[in-house]
């Protein structure tokens, strides 16, 4: 229940404090009219103070455009991402980009749990707008910030998600300039739901598509793959598996730069989501017409990913990340490539899992590490957990 | 709108204003209590008190049903709705008024079955919807409202509908009413009566006003007009040396009320022996109750109701503002710590509620607004 | 107290003559008209609508009637404005 | 049930076409690998042909970002919106803007029901966010949408949105250029929730914010207020109550730029949504620290509106539109704005409705028809239906 | 990972192929048939086919849980879940099985409340968390998964829980193996035996087929290596005119099986006179029912079931690739309108059918494959 | 058929010995031992897993077996293809 009756004296201690100017001799000694006068002059001092969420938990009315949404985006939203671009509250922020071409993404995130290991939605909303817009050869300057919270969502969940996320923008150098929330009826959503928007601006004239793909290049990975969907699945808590695992979720935009600055020819980059490599590696093939050879023994995964994925049944190359990439760029730069990942932090584990060839165009083969080959195809259905 | 907009007109308010002005008596005082939470919320909602001299105060009377609801039945209701198997439906007023532990919307916001319902009949269609949970449906307000959750159980009785109740708390006027006039610290020179109550009670009740305590009561409709000419009735009984009761609501209000509506009432329901109002305390036969007959669609008896008395926060001065003593402004904590979005009072939760109304409408210096009305090229005055 | 809406009566619904619809405004709802069996509203009368309920017949001939002294004390009021403006002109 | 087993013979009558070259003499005729070989051709061509989403109903595969996912935004999504820079389908869209500032903005959209008289919710993303644009004084360019949907919701009504979008698009002049697809659990979100984020630019050095209202400015709106939120009220049903009265939903680019080409010195517009007219009223007061007045008689309210709301005992001030907008402009130019805006279909029925005046800043106050005056304050929680 | 990786080594996959193809005597070619569902996914995805010289041919043997479900029992199953009281729990793999109409997928989609569980343990804690649900169980699979089932049962009685039960589907394999063995269009020369079924029933069960079909028998793991030398074993028994029972599982499989396993299946669960297999048609005493003493635990007799026969689309030919007869690319409707995405059988569903497997892992010119690896540099082979 | 996972035992649940939490290359898991009640796993004993239930013991001595074979054989391969090297080179 909210409040409790906490609220009333947490009300009444406030109003101690509403520099209420003493009527020396009570409230005789005036006429009527001043005394109304000074108390809606008091009113008018309190009314300006600082808003505050008082309520524990997300109602309807902070979703109904009134005092309640008001006091919701100033005393959470504003407060956490202050910025002079978000700061007049306008319908739309305005600034200048400098550069020829502008980027443009979005990404709403459902991830459920709403807190996991290594993170919660809220890093993960603005780290995966920061990296669609990274791999496309972007600088990620702005995002927008669009919830959609679910009536009884706790405040104080409500509050460090939107600390996380400001955290994690002031990690990646990027403004949240604009939001919007709404609420929906208690059972329509489950806790939060995150919509990023992220503008970012392209400099020079890189261009880099997955359909530039060309027989010879080599296929690279940031670093182990699977962390954050195996992650997820744990701390869904049905599984009860236990693992000292956390999600990767973490921005590109400070590893595309190293790698980009190191090897200008790249080709292409994706970061690695739902789906996981295998969708990439089938986006390559499908995009640029071409095969793509991967090699088992040489794809990092983690022994809790292996581990897990072997419980469960499912293959790591389906498993999201949230904090790796795949790039391709010319054979001939590979090595100079894994060189300027491995030398970022987060491109630590960067290794060479495959290469471009021209033969059964559209087809994702994999060397297993038996020696055999597979066909690597694009995921029917949900990762689920078999029993055969 | 027919029944509505004539009776908005400005240029009659001006003339009914000239005629009020005319009878006051210079030097004399007037203070009309409007009995209802209605007439409060028509007052400030249409800037009606522009138009009033500064000899003429109206008092906000108690008759808004969810003003006077005490702390302790709202906790009640809270207990009764946090049960599994009860879906609790309630009007929209209810929703914000705060129990001890937070209002049913917060309750809702943390998982309480409670749904809002513009009808008590609303609550039969949910109940049908829902056989296996136990609907109770929270029913508030005076005499008014009090015939349609009559109807709604004869309604339900008829059908044979097994998973119905209702939490009753209907209270009736006019021991309130007999309680301010008995109050020491309270002055009025008249009463402006419940339109709605009336057109279900009549104006025969009231006479005992009149009569016992000398006191003119006009009942009157509820858009400005109405009461504005109520107020000019009171002036001329004043005037007149009358004390009589006049129905200003003709075209609405029959003098005798509306007898299928008693009916409905009386077969059902019965006075309780006393009952707690906000503010004003244990009034005496101020409330109904379920009849015996209808036990089985008493949400008191089919489920434990825990009936503690809960005490108003002390800061809370809903009491002698409901009585008329205090102007809602002048209420200590008004509109710093209890406002209507974090109201300590019910006063400020309903629209009918007087200081709700006059925080949401007229919170604002009359000399001033005067003064910009007459220079502001939008006005119109 | 409590709210009350005036609504003409559009027709009684065939099944169930305890229902008729009502118009507000251009707005239709379907309202209980038990609490008037006495003396049941035909189409073309006006009700006070609470709660989904009909809770009195609007009787026109007293509104009339109401509606003709404001008239004449407005009548009477702009004829003394008048007469006082004329006054200050002259 | 989705498919019924309708789907086999739907699948059948599309393998008949699978333009397999028969094989004369019968398959004893090839060698074992000729024949395999012959079916992998056979299909690689089914697999390049045009996707199409076969489910009768929205699945969790169709989230889980592997091929049911790449199927619903092909055959879906890229085919209704298509446009040269959504099609490649990468992790960002990327363009060029003319003009020295940009706008950015979002809206999640979560209108129940999700068609309703006068449109649905995908004409609603599109044009909530193009308003928002120009409100701004930005041209809108481009939007991107973010679709939560629920599992099970039916693939046709997602069709119909999705081609509302389109229609409103095209409409209103911008393209959306890049997406994203979620699908949650049922139980977990109302059918569709749709996030657009939208980019425009500015043209010249226009400066618009409620912040630079002045006393003696006029506040001028566009049309009758309060369509929109009422004829959701009604659609849902639950008040039984029936009128002829459907949704305002427009893009108001157009409208603007008509205003702004009539009057340049325009000083802020806001499109009245969630929270009405009232709330607008209230920002500028606030944002400026002015005073408003308005007048009640000079506000254009249509009857149905102002009879569902004398009904349900609220107020029209603060009922949403979705396609109108509050204006301020110098009180000399208001009569030239109520012109322009009136020669422009959706300002048939502009009215100036109030002035900024410099005493009681930050409160708006309300001459009423009755010739009293009362202030508008901000809503304090939803619109609700009351008794008294 | 301990037991797994040291049996994906490439070195002594080589090593074996060449034994392998030493023991190929010219002009002959040999055809084994891994039962097991689990074996047909190992081999595709680990490509040990590129091991194995042109001579050797495995066929697909009829070892997949729900590939071998009819069509019937899928829309039986779906029909009790419809119940508004049946929360139904499955198996992931069970979810993408088509019934006419529809998978469970599709009824989860359409609202009907099915629920995927890793053990059949969940649907217990399940079944505690709705006390006013009934929940059934979906129960597949061979002996391997049947002691999981009757553990549960056996649970849930003890605990006295009275709204968990069970729609058993659960077969039995040697029935199978016999029905194949006696098909008249299929000539095998020797059978890779189900390891995880024999960690069960044990070696002995299989000693007819060595016996009376002449067929040699090798319980094989299902690591790659574990397949490949059970290949292995089979070519020797076969080199030295030997039909017998071998055991390269011998560290996962006793030569016994599981008694408690058994006792426990045996204490639930009895043979059904007889039962439909998908493609196969019936087969009596192939598969478990309920027992009487747990007919309170017995989905079929608890609801009525319909169980009416569907007949196969026309177009599938599970029947033919489940005997083996067909490779799963040569079923007329494979890849076309047979896919994962849209299953027109079975066989394409699970990651065990052999279709499925074909598609997902194997879909590619072998020839071209080999020339690939050979010249990538990023293959190892 | 049907997946079973090798596991190694690392403790048994202390109020219900039916219970044994397994390691799994890092990731642990609660699985029921109760079809191996003729021989109880001991900490640091491996199983294989299916469906939360551990199947059977998995025995390392035949484990070991099973590699040695292959070694040798790996061996005798090694040994050929070196020799054929040698052959060729010379
Ligand atoms: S301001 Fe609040 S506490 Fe004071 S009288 Fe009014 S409602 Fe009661
Ligand atoms: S392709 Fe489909 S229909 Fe044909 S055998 Fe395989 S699963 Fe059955
Ligand atoms: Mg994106
Ligand atoms: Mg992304
Ligand atoms: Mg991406
Ligand atoms: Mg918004
Ligand atoms: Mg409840
Ligand atoms: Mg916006
Ligand atoms: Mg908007
Ligand atoms: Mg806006
Ligand atoms: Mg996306
Ligand atoms: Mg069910």
């Amino acid at each position: 229940m909210t409040a409790g009756s906490g609220w009333i004296s947490d009300a009444l201690r406030e109003h101690e404090h509403a520099d209420r100017p003493e009527v020396p001799g009570g409230r005789t000694e005036l006429p009527v009219t001043d005394r109304e006068q000074q108390v809606l002059d008091r009113i008018d001092r309190a009314r300006r103070r600082r808003p505050r969420v008082r309520e524990e938990r997300i109602t309807m009315s902070h979703g109904a455009g009134g005092k309640a949404t008001q006091t919701l985006i100033e005393a959470v939203f504003l407060d956490a991402f202050r910025n002079p671009l978000l700061e007049p509250l306008e319908d739309a922020a305005l600034f200048s980009v400098a550069g020829p071409r502008v980027a443009l993404t979005t990404d709403s995130y459902v991830v459920s749990p709403l807190f996991f290991p290594g993170g919660n939605i809220g890093d993960l909303a603005v780290n995966g707008t920061v990296n669609d817009l990274s791999v496309s050869g972007a600088t990620p300057l702005y995002l927008t910030a669009g919830f959609i919270l679910e009536e009884g969502f706790p405040v104080a969940d409500l509050t460090r998600v939107v600390s996380s996320m400001q955290e994690a923008a002031v990690a990646a150098g990027v403004s949240i300039v604009t939001g919007d929330t709404k609420v929906v009826q208690r059972g329509k959503a489950d806790g939060c739901y995150i919509n990023t928007a992220g503008v970012g601006v392209l400099l020079g004239d890189i261009s880099l598509s997955v359909a530039c793909a060309q027989p010879g290049d080599a296929i690279i990975v940031s670093g182990p793959i699977g962390d954050h969907g195996i992650t997820i699945m744990l701390a869904r808590g049905e599984l009860d598996i236990e693992a000292d695992i956390i999600s990767d979720t973490a921005p590109l935009n400070g590893l595309v730069a190293s790698l980009l600055a190191a090897v200008p020819g790249v080709r292409a980059m994706r970061d690695a989501t739902r789906g996981g490599v295998a969708t990439i590696l089938n986006e390559i093939a499908k995009a640029a017409d071409v095969g793509v050879l991967a090699s088992e023994d040489d794809i990092p995964v983690r022994d809790e990913v292996r581990g897990a994925s072997e419980l469960l049944g499912i293959d790591p190359m389906y498993v999201a990340c949230e904090g790796r990439l795949v790039a391709v760029v010319p054979g001939e730069s590979a090595e100079a490539a894994v060189r300027a990942m491995r030398g970022h932090p987060l491109g630590a584990g960067a290794a060479v899992i495959g290469e471009v060839v021209a033969d059964q165009p559209g087809i994702v083969r994999l060397k297993t590490a038996f020696g055999g080959t597979r066909i690597v195809d694009l995921l029917v259905g949900d990762p689920l957990p078999r029993i055969c | 709108m027919r029944f509505v907009d004539e009776f908005r007109d400005a240029d009659k308010a001006h003339a009914l204003a000239a005629k009020i002005a005319a009878l006051c008596e210079p030097g004399r005082e007037y203070k009309f209590m409007e009995v209802c939470g209605g007439h409060t919320h028509t007052i400030y909602k249409h800037g009606l008190e522009d138009y009033l001299p500064e000899a003429v105060t109206l008092v906000h009377g108690p008759g808004c049903p969810v003003c006077v609801i005490p702390m302790g039945r709202v906790d009640d209701a809270m207990h009764l709705a946090s049960r599994p198997e009860v879906i609790m439906t309630s009007f929209g007023d209810m929703m914000r008024v705060p129990g001890s532990s937070g209002s049913f919307f917060d309750a809702k916001a943390a998982g309480t079955d409670i749904r809002m319902v513009y009808s008590p009949l609303d609550s039969l269609k949910i109940a049908r919807q829902n056989p296996d949970r136990q609907v109770v449906f929270m029913a508030i307000g005076f005499e008014t409202t009090a015939p349609s959750t009559a109807m709604t159980m004869l309604r339900a009785a008829a059908e044979g509908l097994s998973n119905f109740s209702v939490f009753c708390n209907h209270v009736t006027i006019i021991p309130a009413i007999k309680a301010i006039l008995d109050s020491p610290d309270l002055r009025l020179d008249g009463f402006i009566g419940p339109g709605h109550v009336s057109t279900v009670i009549g104006c025969r009740p009231y006479e005992f006003i009149a009569r016992d305590y000398g006191k003119p009561v006009v009942v009157a409709g509820f858009e400005p007009l109405d009461i504005l000419q109520s107020i000019y009735m009171l002036m001329l009984q004043l005037s007149q040396r009358r004390s009589e009761v006049e129905n200003q609501y003709s075209r609405v209000v029959p003098w005798d009320g509306n007898l299928v509506a008693l009916r409905a009432i009386g077969q059902t329901m019965e006075l309780r022996p006393y009952f707690e109002w906000r503010g004003l305390g244990f009034i005496s036969h101020s409330a109904l109750r379920v009849r015996d007959e209808y036990a089985a669609m008493d949400a008191e008896r089919l489920f434990s109701v825990p009936g503690v008395r809960v005490a108003d926060p002390k800061a809370c001065q809903c009491g002698e503002v409901l009585k008329g003593v205090l102007k809602p402004w002048e209420c200590k904590v008004f509109g710093t710590a209890c406002t209507p979005e974090t109201p300590i009072g019910t006063c400020m939760v309903s629209p009918e509620g007087a200081c709700a109304a006059y925080y949401n409408y007229g919170r604002m210096n009359r000399t001033r607004v005067a003064e910009a009305s007459a220079a502001g090229s939008a006005g119109r005055a | 107290m409590c709210l009350g809406i005036p609504g003409e009566v559009v027709e009684i619904h065939a099944e169930t003559p305890d229902l008729a619809k009502v118009n507000v405004s251009g707005v239709r709802r379907l309202i209980n008209i038990g609490l008037l069996s006495d003396d049941p509203p035909k189409p073309g009368e006006w009700v006070l609508i609470h709660v989904g309920f009909a809770l009195s017949k609007i009787d026109e001939h007293e509104a009339a009637a109401a509606m003709e002294f404001l008239e004449s004390i407005g009548q009477a009021y702009e004829d003394e404005i008048a007469a006082m403006r004329e006054s200050l002109i002259e």
